[in-house]
């Protein structure tokens, strides 16, 4: 049987997703992984070690550099009767397959009224974090947030990288997973499929009243460390975790912030045209009257992102930015904090 | 149409039935370039009109199980895999009775339980499709072919090489189809490859490829029995480029700037109808009473899906909806 | 001479963009068009009938359909000296030329310490209203304008078809042109030279004190024939067109909003992830004690545009629909009007 | 190494000097690698080893005003070319006075003044702008060849075919020049490729393309020479495929899984440096005091490039916006 770390004790990131894959592929015959480098070279990542030698090379099937090419393929088996998991290996090269997947997974099925089925899973890293500088650390997940057609998933814990790939495999339609680059080696223990959480929802992932901080994927982590910070101030924050990207769980979020009346969102996607956007527009659309203050967003600064660490931290969401922004919303006063990461 | 003969299919009846679904094309078109300007038909039209011969010679070919793509220029292909008349034109209309419930027009003519998969209006957006059929066959041994059509100006795309890369390297069912009609909009063939045998470019992937006059209807379908054979015995994909000619402009907006009216006059006396027609007649085997009744049938047909479609109702506004995700029904 | 049409009397939007690039022509030799079918053809919208003849088939180059490679091409024409004009027919291709504008045009000045300089502009048709259906009908503005280092136009009017490509060719950097596909057969008188506004401005296009309605490109025309039925109801609407979608002109939403206190941003981009949530983000951040109502916004309905008429204009942003939500938001009642179009 | 003393350059000074090339990437790198396990480097890092003579070699053809564009494997390239040891180690820290004020790391070098566009971390990412800086030249009629190096793993994707269309189209003066070394990442080139002589694919888009022995410093110098000729004479793009091999893992994080030690052996007996050594040491045209001498200079110029970039500066966080466009200056 499967040499697959599964065991729920205690599992990185990477194993959890691995796992996912690997049981997916023995409940489901249809179900193959296809990839650049998925098989003989283990995953870019290492995700899917040692799955070329359980499964084959025929169901871990290594790709060319063909992202366009094997993307549409995936959506064209999915087509076909299979159930097709594709890792384009980061979203930066997803660039090259946009048009696969905004023109053909998307639009296929309401475009022939009906009558074609994509269940299709595209899995991708994403993210700054690893100094690899300005063509290698996008996160565009509110690109894929605005179309209609396919849905969105950012698993941000062990847990929902455990089974939020196999949620995405038994949706009929298309669904994008983004997996954090940072989040690859944390690890935790796994809950039992009877907890998990249905992928469209939102989860609460620490309870409070004085501020709601909604965020996702590779923010998650920095948004719980700056709740915490803020907890020795004795601000509860409200911490949000939206897990799907698309559809939002406007419900989740918005009876947060009508409880808190105050929000900030924490996303790693550059400020102007962000998923962070989009969630305040929404929160200044349906709870104007309970919010006390301006809704705020912790960004990416507009622009590339550059290699040295200080400028890469600099360009992204920090810890310390959450908690000022949380502090000033509160007319708290600002203190410097040890931050220490 | 030399030794066709020989050919165990090439009989009057078989000969009569492949003149007839070129006309069906030809006579249905025709209507639609009127309703076009009676506004009845919206968007982008491009017509087939010249090229019937392909889409007809390979559809000879396929199984009932085979899958079909092809590109915006796709009513012929449609036509001929045998989709309801009715369907198609109630679709041109935007009706609900269309075959994509009006939501795809012209260019997306979708219709499963034919095996057929649009109707794609990115060039060379479906050969990747086209690809991951095939694979789909593969992986659940069935032997089933997969025929993608494309005009020679998809061939410049990425998409085109990483999809004959693909297919040859994994070794799949997939029968490419070139329509090379010389143009591209306006862009010809020699402003637009450096290459301009397009089955040559196929051969350098390792492709078994060659070029047939997409103008004879029983070469096409002869060179695609045999690529289909080729296909089905395991032996990968193949690659087929029709050499034809679209007498009309590319859509129904073309001023046609980019070629000479004489070079379209030539081509029309080779037209795939006309040839195969004056053969049949100088043959003896298409009588003057058979003609008229062929194309009364048609007219016949084609009046039908026109009476049909305008019979048809649009898409109530409630359902825009539907379809969007699986879970959202009508 | 050239024959093409320049006079200032009355021109086609169309007209406008080829006298726009046949002065720039005209006016430096190192520009140049280049795209599929912009020579022989004349342009899928017409818009360079006749300057093949005039200029050229090397200045007017047909490229093939490869819209990665020639996109790239001009921008490394554009580092080698040139000021190419790259036609990409329509926004719906230009997904397969991402790649080539957000890995590299975007990043290659910032990330090579300030070196390159990529002086390039590319034009793209964008919009739905043609009845091309799902794959011919993107309204993605927002995705560009969530990219640092390109900027993003939107000429609405005649006057901004004929000037901005001047500005934006005067632009050292690339630029990024969306000509929506409904506008190429309206006509307008041209202002003369100096009276044109700099791309970077958005301008007001109708002053009013009720509500500030905030839009660009193809729906422009719609928000003020809106503008214009809320006017007879005596409700003042301000209609903001925001030309340049990257970088914003915040100052001018800004004062409007603080001004009128209500806001409706008007987008045929998809609601979820659009550059009209961008608007209302930022309104409620930076107007939010200025705000008398949540900001709004009449958007794309979440579905791949549909072919018939009837389905299409009800995916899209209509006039009546930002008339009652301009009539909601001031507590007026809501009319029933002869939008007549 | 036959017959090389026939040709012009390939005198006892020219071939210690190439050597010295070579030897001057392999000793960077090797330190580069400590480097990197002492955490001054940070990010990928790709190195060349083993493939020094593609780079070396083809640089000895080209001119200061001639262009030249790589991958993310691009010391070598920057090395041979010319660029400031100094600065490109300073870019590895990321430090201020680097290439590219360290803004881009080891797959960002740039030096416009070098005529070094880079440094690209897309695959194939840089063959469309080769084709843009190359169509600039013609259009300004400057004879200048652009140099476009990329892996094998490049050719599957759409832009390598579009790219190669293009340059042939229009007749450009490019030289593609692929570096073969089999592998893309743990991908071999036989699961990559239907057709695995990648110059018989670039011959397909009628380019003038051969394959050289890429261990070979002097066949490839040979080779691009002749190349650079044929481009500068205005008969268009050259295709050169250079048969190589990477000693070392993909990047820094590869363990190898997919290849046996033994082939990285073998090729190792193979490797450029190696070779041109033994047959200068052979052909008594390298005494031991001048090889020593040769590596104790390069020894120096390492050294120093390490000192220089541990001096310096990282940039102004303040600076952070500088160069998003021209307008944000410092
Ligand atoms: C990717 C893409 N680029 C551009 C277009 C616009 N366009 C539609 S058809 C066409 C010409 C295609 O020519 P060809 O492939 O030869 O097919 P034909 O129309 O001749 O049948 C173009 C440029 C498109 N639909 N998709
Ligand atoms: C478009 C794209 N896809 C994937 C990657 C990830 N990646 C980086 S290098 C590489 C292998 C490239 O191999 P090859 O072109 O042979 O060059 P080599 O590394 O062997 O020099 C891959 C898959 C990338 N950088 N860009
Ligand atoms: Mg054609
Ligand atoms: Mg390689």
């Amino acid at each position: 049987m499967s040499s697959i770390k599964t065991d729920s004790a205690n599992l990185s990131y990477r194993e959890a997703v691995r796992a996912a894959i690997s049981e997916a592929m023995h409940a489901d015959s249809r179900v193959f992984l296809m990839g650049e480098d998925v098989g003989n070279y283990g995953g870019c990542y290492a995700v899917s070690k040692g799955l070329s030698a359980e499964f084959g090379s025929e169901r871990i099937l290594d790709a060319p550099l063909s992202e366009s090419g094997f993307v549409g393929a995936g959506i064209g088996a999915a087509m076909g009767g299979m159930r097709p998991i594709v890792e384009v290996m980061t979203v930066n090269f997803s660039l090259l397959a946009l048009d696969q997947i905004v023109n053909n997974a998307a639009t296929l099925r309401h475009m022939s009224g009906g009558q074609l089925s994509i269940p299709l899973v595209i899995r991708m890293a994403t993210g700054a974090g690893k100094q690899l500088a300005a063509q290698h650390s996008h996160s565009l997940e509110n690109w894929y947030a605005h179309v209609p057609g396919i849905k969105v998933l950012s698993p941000a814990t062990i847990a929902d990288a455990r089974y939020m790939l196999g949620m995405a495999l038994a949706d009929p339609d298309p669904v994008i997973i983004f997996e954090h680059v940072m989040l690859y080696n944390e690890t935790d223990v796994v809950p039992s499929p009877n907890d998990c959480v249905d992928m469209h929802k939102a989860v609460v992932r620490q309870e409070g009243q004085d501020i709601s901080l909604i965020t996702y994927g590779g923010s998650l982590a920095k948004t719980m460390q700056a709740a915490e910070l803020l907890q020795q101030q004795h601000i509860n924050a409200e911490v949000i975790d939206l897990r799907c990207l698309r559809p939002l769980d406007t419900q989740t979020i918005f009876s947060s912030v009508n409880k808190t009346g105050r929000v900030i969102v924490v996303d790693e996607g550059w400020r102007t045209g962000s998923l962070a956007g989009e969630i305040c527009a929404l929160v200044a659309e349906h709870c104007f009257w309970s919010l006390d203050a301006p809704p705020q967003r912790v960004c990416s600064q507009e622009v590339p992102i550059p290699y040295p660490k200080h400028l890469e931290q600099a360009a992204t969401p920090q810890v310390e930015q959450i908690v000022i922004a949380a502090q000033i919303l509160l007319n708290k006063p600002v203190s410097k904090l040890d931050v220490n990461q | 149409m030399t030794n066709t003969k020989n050919k165990p299919h090439m009989d009057k009846q078989h000969l009569q039935h492949l003149l007839k679904q070129m006309l069906r094309i030809r006579r249905f078109e025709e209507r639609c370039a009127q309703l076009y300007t009676q506004e009845k038909i919206r968007g982008f039209l491009h017509l087939y009109n010249g090229e019937e011969a392909v889409a007809v010679g390979v559809m000879q070919a396929l199984k009932p199980e085979d899958a079909v793509l092809a590109t915006y220029r796709e009513h012929g292909h449609a036509l001929a895999r045998g989709l309801d008349m009715n369907a198609v034109m109630a679709e041109l209309y935007g009706k609900v009775t269309g075959s994509s419930r009006g939501r795809g027009g012209s260019m997306h003519i979708f219709d499963t339980a034919k095996g057929f998969y649009g109707g794609n209006a990115i060039v060379a957006g479906a050969l990747p499709l086209a690809v991951g059929l095939a694979l789909a066959d593969k992986m659940q041994h069935k032997a089933n072919v997969t025929v993608c059509f494309f005009g020679e100006g998809a061939v410049a795309e990425g998409e085109f090489h990483e999809s004959l890369n693909l297919a040859k390297l994994w070794q799949l069912p997939v029968l490419f189809v070139c329509e090379n009609n010389g143009y591209a909009m306006g862009t010809a063939l020699q402003i637009s490859e450096s290459e301009q045998h397009i089955y040559k470019k196929a051969q350098s992937y390792g492709l078994d490829a060659k070029a047939v006059d997409g103008m004879n209807v029983v070469d096409v379908e002869a060179a695609a029995k045999h690529y289909c054979d080729v296909i089905r015995s395991g032996s990968g994909p193949c690659f087929l480029e029709c050499n034809t000619y679209r007498f009309r402009g590319h859509s129904m907006f073309d001023t046609q700037l980019y070629r000479a009216s004489e070079e379209v006059k030539e081509w029309q006396l080779k037209g795939p109808i006309v040839k195969l027609q004056n053969w049949l007649q100088d043959n003896h085997e298409l009588r003057e009473s058979e003609l008229a009744q062929l194309e009364a049938e048609v007219v016949q047909e084609v009046d039908a899906a026109v009476v049909f479609a305008e019979e048809a109702e649009f898409e109530a506004e409630a359902d825009l909806f539907f379809g969007v995700h699986t879970a959202v029904t009508v």
